[in-house]
């Protein structure tokens, strides 16, 4: 379980490719910015607080895409038995985590001039706040479990009944909203959003994508490190 | 099926036998419905529109609270280990103990709750609702319940770790058996038939998420 | 963008909050990297 | 029936408990595992009780019954007794014994003469009585392959006595035997397997 298909093989696939990761990610970021802050009309309605959607709707969908990202490496863990495929599961989970806080966070700062409200119970926000948990769930079950074996094929499970409850969450929370609030004046983005505040969002959109690639690499390289140790040190002390 | 009887009735025998587990589920529900009202205050208006709320997050709760109890016990004597080695599925195993933990708690919580209600001024028009959604919602949660207890089976703080990891599949179930109690006809017959399909999804694909994990654990 | 707009404060702090937290992300996980290779040197260093 | 294992390996941990291991048991065969703490044996036994699978190798399982798994043609007595305290004798047997697949009771509780205490609560036996209730599952459903994890350990003279009456008795009806132990069991094993490990 321990020794890895061809970690070496992927090290250096990730090793060449993060040069070019990282500045892909700086130059989308530096264009996504100007467009956000720059370019963007203020909004008629909102005015100057419109821009926060520029890192509120990456961070939410980045949440999404992660959880995504772990529940199919969970799944291709079970089915191929890779093990990188649960060190690629293990290590997007704080990233995921992260971009889900972030999403709470700048949601519940475009809240309050809105809504003057730091917290509103709208559909979207309290998905984003049922996904966090099962974030924090997960990367608990991982500190929970000692022998990394069963840990991963626990973390599996967790991962995928968790993404498996996603759209069950979503359509819950949903219904829930309809049932107690009249379907909320206020829309953030969507479809009918001018082209002047479209380009930015998806360019933002993309630079978060390319920086989780980034990160997740890396911390994909440190947990092969990492554990690379601890099978060494492991041979060390059986052999003495 | 006969092996599997056999696994329910000594299941039920035990539960009956040692009674921790209704005991403390039960204990646990009168205890939480004695502190809210003294927490929200008597004011009967408040605690008629909250009384569907607070029964179905202290029965849920309650449910939670005794599931490690479904796989822990079995897991440590052995038997677990013996079972996994029948002529029957682990899967079917896992569904039957789920089973067996539901009839032993948290049906009767789901039925005595909405006489409980009284306590809370419950409008008597959605005693009859609440208790439907209840009884069917209550399966699903002891199958939802199932899947953390096999998960955190032989944790340390697994008792915390259970909540964690089961609370958020518990929200389309309080979600759905809430609006049954809303009391506006055309939507309790839509959240009622929402809960038995939740119950019927859980049956099935709660005990393959717990016998992968109880695998695991028995590896 | 109007950078005393009535609640201009709300977007700063926003990006602000994106901008540490993100920075924070990216630091942990660079030093979390060059410490686990800096381990990986040491112990295959002392091969007694 | 034959079980066959080849170049088998077992990792547990991250660690490799042992590796290619080889050996073939044929019917009314006893295989004896011996080794130090840590080396493996109870590894070797949960893998033939198919609770956990080889990292290398395979086991193979000839002319058994083949809609089977080996586990399930088989009986695993481990250290602990997988026994309910807050039932009795009798009620923990019935419940194996329906669980199981059927066999009979009576013989079972003379096997392991526990006869007289059938309606006790397992709370109040001894540990040598709950070791031979658990001793009590042989002969209560018949299966082929025993895998037995230090059968003897907890018994008193007479009861090892009746442990070799149940292995004599399960050899001539063309059973198999695969047991760990430290200390022999009184009964000659035909194979003895000693897993290395480290001392």
């Amino acid at each position: 379980m321990q020794q890895f298909a061809n970690p070496t093989r992927f090290l250096s696939l990730a090793n060449g490719a993060l040069p070019y990761i990282w500045a892909v990610t700086l130059i989308l970021f530096a264009i996504g910015l100007y467009g956000a802050l720059v370019t963007a009309p203020p909004d008629y309605q909102q005015g100057e607080t419109v821009r926060i959607m520029f890192v509120h709707v990456p961070a939410a969908w980045l949440a999404m895409l992660v959880y995504t990202v772990m529940a199919l490496a969970s799944a291709v863990a079970i089915i191929f038995r890779h093990p990188l495929a649960d060190v690629a599961a293990k290590t997007a989970a704080p990233i995921g985590a992260v971009f889900c806080f972030l999403a709470l966070a700048t949601g519940s700062l475009w809240g309050k001039p809105m809504w003057g409200a730091w917290w509103v119970w709208d559909a979207r926000l309290t998905s984003m706040f049922v996904l966090f948990l099962l974030y924090v769930g997960y990367i608990a079950i991982w500190q929970a479990i000692e022998e990394t074996g069963r840990a991963a094929m626990i973390a599996r499970i967790v991962a995928i009944v968790g993404f498996i409850n996603i759209p069950i969450i979503k359509f819950s929370v949903d219904w829930w909203n309809s049932l107690h609030q009249p379907a909320s004046v206020f829309r953030m983005g969507g479809p009918t959003i001018a082209i002047s505040m479209l380009w930015p969002l998806l360019v933002m959109g993309l630079a978060y994508t390319f920086l989780f690639l980034a990160l997740h690499l890396i911390s994909i390289r440190s947990e092969i490190t990492t554990r690379k140790l601890r099978n060494l040190q492991i041979a060390r002390s059986e052999n003495r | 099926m006969k092996l599997l009887g056999a696994l329910l009735r000594r299941d039920l025998i035990l539960a009956a036998r040692q009674g921790g587990g209704v005991g403390t589920a039960l204990g646990f529900f009168l205890t939480v419905l004695v502190l809210l009202p003294i927490g929200i205050g008597p004011d009967q208006i408040t605690l008629q529109r909250l009384a569907p709320g607070i029964l179905w997050i202290t029965l849920l709760l309650s449910v939670l609270l005794s599931a490690d109890r479904i796989f822990q016990q079995d897991f440590e004597d052995g038997s677990l280990e013996v079972m996994a080695m029948a002529p029957a599925s682990l899967e079917l195993v896992a569904l039957t103990k789920a089973f067996a933990h539901w009839l032993s708690t948290s049906l009767p919580l789901s039925i005595a709750a909405p006489f409980l209600g009284v306590l809370l001024n419950l409008r008597t028009e959605i005693i009859w609702p609440l208790t439907l959604s209840m009884i069917q919602g209550s399966l699903a949660l002891s199958l939802l319940a199932s899947i953390g207890a096999s998960l955190t089976l032989n944790l340390r703080r697994g008792g915390l770790l259970i909540s964690i990891l089961v609370l958020p599949l518990y929200v389309p179930v309080l979600v759905f058996g809430m609006s049954a109690t809303t009391g506006n006809p055309e939507v309790i017959m839509p959240s009622l038939l929402i809960l038995s399909a939740i119950a019927l999804a859980s049956l099935v694909l709660a005990p393959i998420a717990a016998a992968a994990a109880l695998r695991a654990y028995l590896k | 963008m109007d950078w005393n707009a009535n609640h201009s404060a709300f977007v700063i702090a926003s990006y602000a909050m994106s901008v540490l937290f993100l920075a924070g992300l990216i630091i942990y996980t660079f030093t979390r990297d060059a410490r686990a290779r800096k381990r990986l040197a040491q112990f295959e260093k002392t091969k007694t | 029936m034959q079980i066959t294992a080849e170049n088998l390996s077992c990792e547990r941990g991250g660690r490799t408990v042992f590796s290619n291991q080889n050996f073939s048991l044929g019917s009314g065969e006893f295989l004896q595992l011996t080794g130090p703490n840590g080396s493996g044996k109870s590894s070797l036994l949960r893998l033939l009780a198919c609770l956990s699978e080889p990292s290398l190798g395979k086991i193979t399982l000839a002319n058994g019954a083949p809609e089977l798994t080996l586990g399930q043609q088989a009986h695993y007595i481990a250290h602990s007794d997988a026994s309910k305290s807050a039932l009795s004798v009798n009620e923990n047997l019935i419940f194996w014994r329906d669980f199981l697949g059927g066999g009979d009771l009576t013989r079972a509780l003379d096997s392991v003469n526990l006869s007289p205490l059938a309606d006790y609560p397992v709370a109040l036996l001894s540990a040598g009585q709950k070791r031979r209730l658990a001793l009590a599952r042989l002969a209560l459903v018949s299966r082929a392959i025993w895998l037995l994890d230090e059968p003897s350990v907890g018994l008193d003279e007479a009861s090892q006595k009746l442990l070799v009456a149940l292995m004599s008795e399960h050899f001539k009806a063309g059973g198999l035997i695969i047991a760990a132990t430290h200390v022999p069991l009184g009964v000659k094993p035909h194979k003895n397997l000693h897993l290395g490990g480290q001392a």
